[in-house]
């Protein structure tokens, strides 16, 4: 004789506010807020956690993460993570930046934020464009890859090449934890959220300065679909940014989650 | 006999993406062509009978607009025999 | 004509920005003073996109009117929006597609088309535009739909060029549909 | 040429480039981008300088060293942009190489929004930047005058070793109007002898804005406060509306301005005698037309889309001799043509004394207007 | 507490210290260092934050977020560093939470020089940011001012929620003079409720400048001017000096106030009954007490360690009601007793009218002046 | 039957100004000014040369070197390189910064600049403080270190760690010449000169960005006398920042000079 | 003694502000107002170093005067910035020891003496600052050397108390040497 | 017959920082606190007549203060006979 019993396998996060978002159809910028969300819940620390949003597509986080928020200037995430942690030590503080934020006019601020060993957390949202001015060149931006600003497609001997900011921040003595992870499929979506986890862990546990750097899409400034766009992410993408540990202090080696 | 689940798509969520008709192992979701959200969008939504309740839709939905559920049997005597093992 | 303004506003995507431009270019074409300034930023995702375009017979001073003389709405919240502010003899042309609510306004000449099934039907839906300005043309005639189809002729960015004989349709199909419903009002 | 449809950021950068551009160094910042991607378009093709820098930081820093090398160069951004030159253009300034700068005028401060606004009056007009340096200031209103007010911001930078803004709001940045630009200008002038360009042949060439020693700085600050004294003298420029025997003077620059103009007219129309002055250089400031004026009117009103920054220069120069007023909208809504149209029918009405800030009145109008529409 | 022998910066550090600083985040810079530098020594040893930052502009980003944190957050540089902190400022202001700046002012523009001046009047008054905001600006003349008024800045930027501009020259900074302390205040006073210190027990708090309807931006750009409107009517401060029914008035600040002083001394001596006007709140700006004066006295001069910034809000508020003179020295150079005692004698000559800029005379005045140095 | 011949071993170099130096007795930035103007000479670029000086006690070095100059915003002079470089790419640019200078409130347009692979000579001077503005921390102040803002000696746990630029640097795709040496004894003066020659041979063959860091020597706010302080740099400074080449591209590598 | 004011001024690292320093301690633990104000900057490594010290019975106004009362000239550059900006009576010395040319101004008061020379005597030449002060104190009296001794003993930095025999030495010295010298002109 | 040299001091150079001293492998510099420069240092001097002229005081020099010359012996013969090899 049989029963069933009916289990929720997967519901929208406590943190995650019950508004829609103002991103773009099939935008990976909301996987990653729902899976911060989701860390958050798990660990308990949404009483304890002040956000640091960008200026970017994501300068609205705080209407989508349920807790305490400010709005830095652009690239400025880190100098102002750091004065809410210095002042709050027993608070957890997380920035989330885009590459333009984080890599382009914000590199000084998170190079010597990690060489500080600051303790917060960074997610770092890596989609190769600058998605809220419309799609102009990134230092992420892959070479040859056509942009608003590079309409001839990135000429590396003009415009640079590809930053690689996990290997970058990886070196500095500072950081506890960087790695790199992707948002194009539930497996690597599911790594992602790992990795997030252990950031945050790193941070309660004082190890150091934390990044998640993710491979996300920007369907609109690519003028893809949704999907096409995670396809890009996956066979353009992962090949230059090398999904991977760049740094993972002992303290968290065999820290199981 | 097979684990069965099934979704909801909420709609002042969905923006109609399609990638968790995309995603859906079971290939069971499909975007609703008939019909607009609020915000203009057509919306995902469950038209076979075959989801395990897998998550995968979920996991992928950056809109977080999928609820997932599972019913799974639970057989009583089999565990029992189990305890005396 | 003086000074003429049309407002056109729906979601971002649905093109509003770019059938304002056709108007202008064609204003322009033919001789009129015209200015066209768009809604900007970041609701372009998602959010509402609308444009004004001032067609005069003079130099234009402010761009931007709080009374549009015509409107199109591609959306319901552009409805919401502007049917209060429309003058009395004002002309408001709403996308019944999206729109499911009857207007309040007595005082100005309105027409409901359902423009995205009309444009699906063509098979794209982002003509809904170019219909809703079909049917505009013929209610309130400031340009032909000459003008108009020559002003696509002559502007449409090269990538969609193969859409306009598409983009023409569409202006019929507006025209057509605003026609057989006034001679409804007139029967 | 024919008039064609020209969207405001790139008419304006087209028009730089036909002046003889050579070098653009930019940073994306909504609503000035069109202008780098414009820049991004055609810069390449000509073999001219492009870079999108890393900030605007970097942008003012590359403008600052292709400007010491005697070449035309500019960056376009907008207000937090300029905030971040800030430094950047106090050394120009300071080292007196010359360097133009448009400002797409966003709400503000901080992050503030991208809607059309003329908060940065004060921040360009007193110089964001530290020390003593006076940069010219241009206010264009519609497409076409921007192009024309383009090539002049370039020779205006060069004649008096000056930096040179350009202040529009993002409305001009965005709209589109009919207009023509100008034939592209042939390039190639010589380099003027004061760049940096190697030692040969020629005693060496050193570019700083340091002067160690006190008395000199002095001699250097006064040499420039000279120089803009020249501009004053020169280089005043303005628009005038309806301006026949006016009772009542309307003050506004930009779109503000341009708005203004369609009010002043339904006025006429109404039989207010109502004129309108509209700046085009900023600084230096139409001050002499305005003392004139002073003696012909009635009353002034001042419209900004600030909290009354341009109403100082006007209050400096009015000295008390006509009752000013002013309406001003804030935070990046335009204002349009029937609130104007209001103001000017109170204004004319009103006989009343002016003491304090003009802006005391306004504010309790505005807050009460706000209350309105909540 | 007995009077001790101490050194402007860090006087003035200590008394921020005192005053219940919770965090220090700076950057070296002459002649504002030794302020970072007693920050250095001190802060860690009591258990509060001390950082020096990689650049001004990661340290007023951190006092920005301290300051959301709802704790007591400065920092001190001098103009060029105020420059890369204008981005900063206006987001601070704009979203409307206290914080402290002390500018240590050098010569300018540009790198220009270490030594004292007053350029930087215009970039802290008028705000060097973007956007409409209005920060209270300080300008302590003695040791034991600036220890009295570092306290009141702070409370200041907590009563108005706004940014507090604490304007020193260099020989403010750098002089040593007895003066005393205040005792050390106790700490640990609540977290306003606004503050984001993670949300237990209450609602979450979200601090942001974005206001991406203007709508919304105006009704903030006009609460915070009435905020500013409020100061105006509660924190205007000014010291005088020999007022006994002047002739002439001195207007001056800071340093050049204080120069003045002794000029002003010199000169009752020699029988001219002249006056001193210090301001100490240059903004707010004492407006009132100089519109009764301008009812006393017969002409004004105006002394600056600049090209004649505050001059503007003099003119402004004079009105032509008073002849105004300007005197100036530039780039550094600290003006002595005797210079200022000639211009009070020449002033007090002078019968004659002032039209145009006051600024015009004074320019050959000065050239003629540095030809007779050269 | 014997002749002698005198001949000239060394002499001040051409491109040296004839003026008293405003450096402290015994700095090493007088040894790193006369290796370029050395250089400068052997290489014939003087005519063509353009130097950008930086915001640092090398403020003035426009005073020594003898050839067009222009003089930076401080951190600034990678950027202001560029857009000489970019309008004059005939010509030679060098920025020479110090550590604060390019370490600290610079690092961003560094990076960048390596990152575009701006085709400019770097010098960059290694004090591990700042000496201009009298004794502060630098981002490459020796852990323990005291200074002037790091009185009871750099706490890395506040402050952070000694940043290694040249490591960082020769990660950049852009660089094509990035090395470290030291100035602390004649022998390694004279393998830095023979780096300073390798980063303008790069430049003049367009092989991309070229920097040498130079480990250096700050008696006055080292309180050393100019001895101990090069032994300083010698024990103390080496074993940190290791000497070596971090980035030759292979175009260079055979290259005799 | 309403208001003097001095000026110390030679190469950096001379110790002219440590001097200026020690006077303003000693005239405030004295119940005087007094300013001290350095010259301060890059100037300091290699180049001249002078700080202005102002004592007076009633609040100082100025810190800075053009023309001081006296003047401790370290080196020759500043006997040539200063000796013509001394007002008549005014004090000068100057040290012989960096100075070699004789003074122009009859109208003031004026001592070579060899400082440098007398401190390495002492075993430590950068006492020189302090035998010019103690000459200073000798012909004009503003302070007690025993005034300005105590002032060494209560400020003197911990670092350097060790040398505290010394300075006091180099005081003597410089008052002795000077007290020779008007026995010489007296004579 | 050993390589001779020897070198000049530029005193308006010089800042008596005493390097050369340190580095010159001959031990043959002092500086000279009998006497000033015109910028109130003690400078390096010469003071045997053993120097080679191997140049290292003007490479650590950081004032190039030093100018450094070599008087070398020219064997006419022995150069011939070389060349015959
Ligand atoms: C000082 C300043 N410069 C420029 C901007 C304009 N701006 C806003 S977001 C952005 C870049 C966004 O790109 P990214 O950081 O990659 O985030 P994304 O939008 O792609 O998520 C820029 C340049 C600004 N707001 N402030
Ligand atoms: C924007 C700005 N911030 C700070 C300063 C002050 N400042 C001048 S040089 C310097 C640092 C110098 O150190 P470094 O770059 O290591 O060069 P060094 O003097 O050691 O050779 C600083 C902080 C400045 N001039 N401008
Ligand atoms: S623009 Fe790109 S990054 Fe921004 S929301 Fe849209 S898809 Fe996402
Ligand atoms: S993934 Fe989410 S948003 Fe996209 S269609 Fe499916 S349910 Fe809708
Ligand atoms: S302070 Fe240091 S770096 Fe500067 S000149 Fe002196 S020794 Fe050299
Ligand atoms: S190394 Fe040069 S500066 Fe130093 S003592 Fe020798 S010669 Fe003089």
């Amino acid at each position: 004789m049989v029963e069933t019993k009916t289990e929720v396998v997967y519901q929208r996060p406590e943190s995650f506010t019950d508004v829609h978002t103002h991103y773009c159809p099939g935008c990976t910028h909301g996987v990653a807020h729902r899976l911060v969300a989701e860390v958050i819940d798990e660990m308990g620390l949404r009483e304890k956690t002040i956000g640091v949003a960008p200026v970017g597509c994501s300068v609205f986080a705080y209407e989508y993460l349920d807790m305490d928020f400010v709005e830095a200037a652009h690239g400025r995430a880190p100098a102002m993570a750091t004065g809410i942690k210095r002042v709050l030590p027993q608070n957890t503080v997380f920035t989330y930046q885009g590459d333009g934020d984080l890599a382009s006019i914000g590199i000084a601020e998170i190079m010597h934020a990690a060489g500080r060993g600051e303790n917060i957390t960074v997610i770092f949202i890596n989609n190769a464009i600058y998605g809220m001015t419309g799609g102009q060149m990134a230092p992420t931006t892959l070479a040859e890859m056509k942009t608003t600003s590079s309409p001839y497609g990135r000429d590396v001997e003009l415009a640079g090449y590809p930053l690689k900011m996990a290997e970058l921040l990886a070196q500095m003595e500072g950081s506890g934890y960087v790695v790199r992870r992707s948002l194009h499929d539930a497996s690597n979506i599911r790594k992602a959220k790992k990795a997030i986890r252990l950031a945050f862990e790193a941070q309660e546990r004082g190890l150091g300065f934390s990044l998640v750097e993710l491979l996300s899409s920007c369907p609109t400034n690519w003028n893809m679909s949704p999907q096409e766009a995670l396809d890009f992410v996956r066979e353009k993408m992962v090949p230059v940014f090398p999904l991977g540990d760049y740094k993972v202090i002992p303290a968290l080696e065999n820290l199981r989650v | 006999m097979a684990v069965t689940g099934w979704i909801e798509v909420n709609e002042l969520y969905c923006k109609g993406c399609g990638l968790c008709v995309e995603a859906c192992p079971q290939d069971v979701l499909r975007l609703d062509m008939e019909h607009l959200t609020p915000k203009g969008y057509h919306p995902a939504q469950m038209i076979e009978e075959t989801c395990t309740g897998c998550g995968i839709c979920a996991v992928v939905c950056p809109d977080a607009a999928i609820t997932v559920y599972r019913e799974t049997p639970q057989r009583r005597s089999r565990s029992t025999v189990k305890r005396r093992a | 004509m003086e000074e003429t303004s049309i407002i056109i506003s729906g979601f971002g995507g649905q093109g509003t920005l770019f059938a304002g431009q056709v108007l202008a270019y064609a204003a322009m074409d033919n001789g009129y003073e015209v200015t066209w300034i768009p809604s900007y930023g970041p609701e372009m995702r998602g959010g509402t996109a609308h444009c004004t375009v001032i067609i005069s017979e003079a130099l234009i001073g402010s761009p931007l009117v709080r009374n549009p003389d015509i409107v199109l709405a591609l959306n319901l919240p552009s409805v919401d929006k502007y049917e209060p502010l429309m003058p009395s003899d004002g002309v408001l042309i709403a996308n019944s597609s999206l729109v499911n609510r009857e207007f309040e306004r007595e005082d100005i000449h309105h027409l409901l088309i359902p423009a995205n099934e009309i444009a699906e039907d063509i098979g794209m839906a982002r003509l809904a535009n170019m219909v809703m300005t079909g049917a505009m043309l013929k209610m309130k005639p400031i340009l032909t739909v000459k003008m108009v189809k020559q002003a696509l002729e002559d502007h449409i960015p090269e990538r969609h060029r193969k859409t306009l004989p598409m983009n023409f349709e569409a202006l019929d199909k507006g025209v057509a549909y605003a026609e057989k419903e006034f001679e409804k009002d007139a029967a | 040429m024919a008039k064609e449809l020209l969207k405001g950021n790139e008419a304006f950068a087209e028009a730089a480039i036909r002046a003889g551009l050579d070098a653009f160094f930019g940073y994306p910042i909504t609503p000035s981008t069109e202008f780098l991607e414009h820049m991004a378009k055609r810069l390449p093709k000509i073999g001219r300088a492009f870079i999108q820098a890393e900030s605007e930081v970097a942008a003012i820093n590359m403008v600052y060293g292709a400007a010491c090398a005697g070449k035309r160069a500019m960056t376009a951004t907008s207000g937090p942009g300029i905030s971040l030159m800030s430094e950047g253009i106090s050394y120009i300034a300071g080292t007196e190489v010359p360097a133009v700068i448009v400002n797409v005028m966003r709400g503000g401060p901080g992050l503030g929004n991208i809607a059309p606004s003329q908060g940065d009056y004060y921040q360009a007009i007193k110089g964001g930047g530290h020390g003593d340096y006076f940069p010219l200031v241009l206010a264009p209103a519609t497409v076409q005058e921007a192009i024309d007010y383009i090539a002049l911001a370039f020779d205006l930078a060069e004649k008096y070793l000056s930096v040179v803004i350009v202040l529009v709001d993002g409305n001009m940045g965005q709209m589109m109007e009919p207009a023509e630009l100008p034939p592209m200008q042939e390039e190639s002038k010589e380099p003027p002898e004061w760049a940096v360009t190697g030692a040969k042949d020629r005693e060496r060439n050193v570019l700083t804005s340091i002067y160690i020693d006190p008395e000199d700085e002095e001699i250097t600050n006064l040499r420039i406060l000279k120089r803009w004294k020249e501009a004053e003298k020169n280089e005043v420029r303005y628009k005038e509306y309806h301006m026949e025997d006016p009772e009542i003077l309307v003050i506004g620059f930009g779109t503000a301005g341009r708005v203004a103009s369609s009010a002043v007219r339904d006025a006429r129309d109404e039989g207010i005698a109502v004129g309108l002055l509209r700046p085009i250089t900023l600084a230096p400031f139409p001050e002499r037309r305005l003392e004139e004026l002073c003696d012909q009117v009635r009353r002034i009103l001042v419209v900004e889309m600030n909290t009354g920054m341009m109403l100082d220069d006007v209050l400096k120069t009015v000295k008390g001799r006509v009752p000013v007023e002013f309406y001003g909208r804030l935070g990046g809504v335009t204002p349009l043509p029937d609130e104007i149209l209001d103001e000017i029918r109170r204004v004319s009405k009103n006989k009343g004394e002016m003491k304090g800030d003009p802006r005391n009145e306004w504010m309790d109008r505005l807050e009460k207007m706000r209350m309105g529409d909540a």
